[in-house]
């Protein structure tokens, strides 16, 4: 039981602290929150961490990455959220690219890792369809050989970012015989084939980041198929878990848990500041105790993947508790933003309106139902905890 | 002792929910709440003609005199249609300020065009820094001669872009939280001196920060008694929450059965997810939601004028609150995927649910208010 | 929309607050509150709401009732609460009772209902078994016909009173062919019969009310069956929505709130009454606005009632909802008594051990728990709703 | 950075474990809180002989000198079986006061036969109105020549039947509720003008009121300095806190376990209990709910001696309580009619979960305690 990091550890958070105080953050930040300079804004930062070699420091040494251990991830994840500095994309680095590596032939891994490395290719998802949401495995998007091509055809749905996608990568159906999980394979689909459709679905948030795809008698190579025809689910299978704690932010809840705080010490209503407000306290500090445990469950889980074990079932806890932390901090967010909490700002400062975080506080609420569905949904997880878990 | 609708009611609710079915799909609503005014002017005279303008307004003023129970009625039916309008600021805000305060001819001059529907109200009572106070008032009315002279700034007056006149809650004496001293006043929306920024609300309705720089008014725009502003203001907000409640009771009601309608068609694993207890028990929990805040709002509509008034307005806007996050949430969920998007109705309902529970006070915000009652400090 | 009384309601509610006014409700209540003097307490107070005419208000006046209407149940129930009056038992009155009235012969109506209403039969229920909880209708429980007896063999369990019961109403089991409720029939059993044992249960909260109840070969008259054979399961069911309706008890809760309101006032920390303690009051208010609610939702199914309708499916809303909320004043009385809260005065005084309330709250905490899961547990009550309000 | 044990602490757990598993089944649990003062001591005997009583107490107090995880292993193991014991009473508060406070003679002769376990402690504390505040405090002790009289009554002293010796926290100078003024005497607890009401708790455990009647005490009986009692009183009851977290978070896993196996073994509907998914994701929300309260405890155990360490143990004290009860609740829930028998085990489990949540605090107390940490007053 020691939480404490070895010297060579210490040594290593101060340089991923001043790597970040010397980085572009505030000027990259500023182009990822508007959508004209989005792209740009995210490619300029992930080539910066690029050149620094740390773009995708989990993947092995020999494929481009740094080699670190689960501690040293979560030093560089806990100093980035302290910067307030973006996030990389994960569906290029953290999902394709390991399943690249792993599963991948040579000459894949040759055409592909350096431009993922590199920024070069912007990827997106192509898992959940119209019809398979929780039951992913029911997918029908189909994709039948002719020669040395599969002809694909359906769609796929809720794809981040596919309006800015070079590639996408795509669970696709080669057989409809056996169990669903049977006959899926994993395709890799250059946005620009003939027969590729984008059209965007516009989010509750008022923004637009997700998008249908649409897929019309489109050729792909087949060898952009990774591994076996049919045995897709498993490659796909193994970024799940790992998604999952992705999805669970902890180190981004602290952060935006402080900034609630301090907002709280600025906002007042009958000149006393929010923070004394009785129900404010009750409930900021039911998500504090809360956030405090989920830390250490985050830590607990790291320790076990240092000593080579997981991220197995009790990621699904991470993910539940997780998201419903953030919804926690989304909802106490807008209330304390009070009648403010309604706003869209549009092209109008916050001066002009007269409060600074009411309207993001709202898109955060809104955006931020999205986390206790995606990535398996919430009641997902609890079924599997039952089953996995507890052998219920 | 009964719940049932008078002949009046049940007509008037009739009437509603057949303009609704009829006129107001979902795809209307949406093209009517993108205009510039967040509303349709059409719609609105449709609104006069079947005689909606004029249910809270007093027969001395020329209207219905309809009491909360008709109020409720015609709100929950708008509130399952999403009916984007200014109802609530130019009716029960607007409106009835007017009606119970103005001298009978200017009283008069604006409630016959309001009930016709050619004239847009709006009442301007929040700043910047009031949140839920609604004696938080800095803007000034300083005598000057006959009259006054106003300055200062209100912010997210509903209806404030679209406004023809505007009730102006501003100091004529007292300090900044203090009850007394707070006087109304009518003012043209459009005289020299008024500066309007506007924008939108997230359910797409607008609204407008009102700044007001040394615009004169005279002592015949006073409503009520100077300094005396703060009873009517109560008065009126009092039965905006229970038509906000009963408006938002009716969107409540439409979420949980678009829900159940919708996990019912929705297949996954080979069945309708409807059929997995978990989900069914959640529906059971928002159906409960919604029949504990309709009793409560019964509840608020039997007590109006005995002792129970306060207390049981109180609960309700804190339960309506709650409960409508509750619900809202669920919903949202249990539409998968779908519920994130803008194309189903779904997300626009719950929109609409948050900006009410930013009216006039959020669920905390009455729970304490309920507490101080019952536990007072 | 209208809920004041009418000048006939006044007057009857003036009559009723007159007689609890002289009836010797504090003299019963101590009886009652001792295990020793509880079944003598319990009675006399029956024999006296019996000489006034009032023991089974709603039952038709031919069979001995006072014929009310709803609400004047409604008026009786909100004015013997107010006076801490207690309630009657249901067993013979509210359940048996009824059924007798409804689907008996002319000679059982003859020979229970008079005994029943003067409160010289104390009545058990005989329908919960081992293995039949939730479950009720796979029941096991076996009645052999013998000539003109039944012989009956088996358990049931949960019996309240069952140790001062002079009569038992059991479902039992006489077929096994069909549906498991098809098989069932609905027989009076005398408790004295050879071959009846009673064993206590003891429960968490330190006493004995409930009881396992053990047949061995127990010979029950043909002539002590309610209605068909085979036909019980008719006859039960239509208790149970009524039950419902009896357990949500909530101007019973009312006058619990107040009192825990007036403990608020007294109980102190630091020097401070606890009913200015922040997260009391959140509590306390969360309550009291489900509380106000659940009143009127009690007061729309009276009103549906009164004109014909129901108790129907929203009588499983208001069980549901009074469980909890019964529990939730359960547990803020716990938690307002503090250190208190865990202790057992046993024959101690209060003034010995230096707290009012503590003793009584634990045990209303422990035994309240079992309000959600009598009576039909919570869950069973959401499925019924989901399947018969919501169409599920 | 590990979330292991250490070998001695595996060992001590598995020692635990083993006792119980051999000698403290449910049954001998039941037999042994019955006994006239709550625990059996020949089962204390065995305690002494395993060494478990010294594990808190320091080197130099001939202990074991154990850590708060050593402490944290022990109880919840000692949680799980639902050993009845005065552990808390006489190890964790008077073996601790004594350790950290007495002079070294007088520690020594307590020590000593406490850690052979053929001394009882107890630490009179509380007072009638305290409740949570550990300053509410009016038994004085009242100078008088060259030692104290003692006045006054304390109130749920855990332990207070059986023990031989108590530390007394009274007051010395100040007032009522202040921390400075108060002063801990170790007192001989059958002495005259000592007069003991007992009683049980609910889980069945004995406490006692006591009375000092012109107790006269010696200044050699003091335990650190005058005045001076508060700050030893905070850090032995930090202490105890994390060590009744932990036996309530080995009660809290108990309970989800056998609720777990319940399940799958109740039928009703021709189907384990353990299908119907409301039930699995219940029993998913129990399992939540331990590990969440044990990534607490782990905090709080790490976070000792760090800036972190009060704001770890109120969260944890809070989270224990709360999710103490959900468990709890839960438990007896989904055991039906069988969980609100005295015959299965789950409600005992219940009882002593209860208890520990009224100890030093319970949920909302703690949760303020946190609050005032973050948004300081």
């Amino acid at each position: 039981m020691d939480i404490s990091f070895s010297d060579e550890e210490v040594a290593f958070r101060d340089q991923v602290r001043d790597f970040f105080k010397q980085a572009p953050v505030a000027e990259v930040t500023a182009l990822i929150a508007q959508p004209d300079t989005y792209k740009e804004g995210t490619v300029r930062w992930q080539k910066h961490l690029f050149a620094q070699g740390w773009i995708a420091p989990t993947w092995p040494i020999e494929h481009g990455g740094a080699g670190w251990t689960p501690t040293q991830m979560h030093i560089f994840e806990t100093e980035r959220v302290a910067a307030s500095a973006p996030d990389v994309l994960p569906f290029g680095l953290k999902m394709v690219g390991p399943v690249i590596y792993t599963y991948g032939t040579e000459q894949q891994k040759q055409r592909f890792l350096p431009r993922i490395l590199a920024s070069d290719d912007w990827w997106c998802q192509g898992y959940s369809e119209p019809g398979a949401g929780s039951d992913l495995a029911s997918l029908k998007t189909r994709a039948e050989l002719d020669g040395d091509h599969y002809v694909v055809n359906g769609s796929k749905t809720w794809t981040t970012g596919a309006h800015h996608a070079d590639w996408i990568f795509c669970l696709v159906r080669t057989s409809t015989e056996g169990r669903p999980q049977q006959g899926i394979s994993f395709l890799l689909i250059d946005m620009t084939s003939p027969g590729v459709t984008v059209r965007p679905i516009p989010t509750i948030n008022g923004e637009h980041s997700l998008n249908e795809v649409f897929f019309d008698n489109v050729r792909v190579p087949v060898e952009n198929r990774i591994g076996d025809e049919n045995k897709g689910w498993t490659y796909a299978k193994s970024l799940l878990a790992h998604e999952r704690t992705v999805i669970a932010r902890v180190a981004d809840s602290k952060r935006r848990l402080e900034k609630l705080r301090q907002y709280a010490l600025k906002e007042t209503e009958g000149g006393q500041v929010m923070a004394q407000d009785p129900v404010f306290r009750s409930r900021f500090s039911d998500i504090e105790a809360e956030l405090m445990a989920l830390e250490y469950t985050g830590l607990r889980v790291l320790a076990a993947q240092a000593s080579g074990q997981g991220p197995g079932a009790e990621s699904s806890l991470l993910k539940i508790k997780g998201t419903e932390v953030q919804q926690a901090i989304h909802e106490l967010t807008i209330d304390l933003a009070g009648p403010y909490g309604g706003i869209i700002n549009d092209s109008l400062t916050s001066g002009d309106i007269g409060h600074e975080f009411g309207d993001q506080a709202r898109k955060d609420y809104m955006y931020g139902r999205a986390t206790t569905i995606y990535g398996g949904s919430n009641e997902i997880q609890k079924n599997i905890t039952a089953k996995h878990v507890l052998g219920l | 002792m009964h719940f049932n609708l008078s002949e009046e009611q049940a007509m008037l609710q009739a009437s509603t929910a057949r303009f609704i079915d009829q006129q107001y799909s979902f795809e209307v609503r949406e093209k009517d709440v993108r205009l510039p005014e967040g509303f349709n002017r059409d719609t609105w005279a449709t609104f006069a003609e079947l005689g909606w303008l004029s249910v809270p307004i007093s027969e001395a003023g020329g209207g219905f005199g309809g009491n909360a129970a008709d109020t409720m009625v015609l709100m929950e039916e708008l509130g399952k249609g999403l009916v984007a309008s200014p109802y609530i600021p130019t009716v029960m805000l607007f409106g009835s300020l007017v009606d119970i305060g103005a001298p009978e001819a200017l009283k008069h001059s604006l409630l016959e065009p309001l009930i016709a529907g050619q004239l847009q109200g709006a009442f301007a009572y929040q700043e910047r820094q009031s949140r839920y106070n609604l004696a938080d008032i800095k803007t000034a009315a300083t005598r000057e001669g006959e009259g006054y002279v106003l300055n200062g700034e209100k912010a997210l007056v509903m209806n404030g872009a679209a406004a023809d006149r505007l009730v102006v809650a501003a100091r004529t004496s007292g300090e900044q939280f203090d009850t007394a001293g707070i006087s109304l006043f009518v003012i043209d929306a459009n005289a020299t001196g008024v500066h309007k920024t506007a924008y939108r609300l997230m359910d797409g309705q607008l609204a407008a920060n009102i700044r007001f720089e040394n615009l004169s008014v005279t002592s015949d725009q006073l409503l009520g008694d100077e300094g005396d502003g703060y009873s009517l203001i109560e008065k009126v907000v009092n039965s905006t929450v229970l038509a906000l409640c009963a408006e938002a009771l009716g969107i409540m009601n439409k979420l949980t059965d678009i829900t159940q309608e919708y996990t019912k068609a929705r297949k996954q694993f080979g069945a309708p997810i409807s059929s997995f207890q978990v989900l069914q028990h959640r529906m059971v929990d928002m159906f409960m939601a919604c029949e504990q805040s309709r009793s409560l709002l019964y509840r608020t509509v039997c007590s109006v004028g005995t002792s129970d008034a306060d207390r049981s307005l109180h609960a309700l806007k804190y339960m309506i609150g709650r409960n409508g996050r509750m619900v809202g949430n669920e919903a949202i969920q249990l539409h998968g995927g779908m519920g994130i998007t803008d194309e189903l109705e779904v997300g626009h309902y719950v929109k609409r649910l948050m900006v009410i529970n930013t009216l006039f006070g959020d669920a905390d915000h009455h729970q304490q208010k309920l507490a101080q009652i019952s536990l007072p400090t």
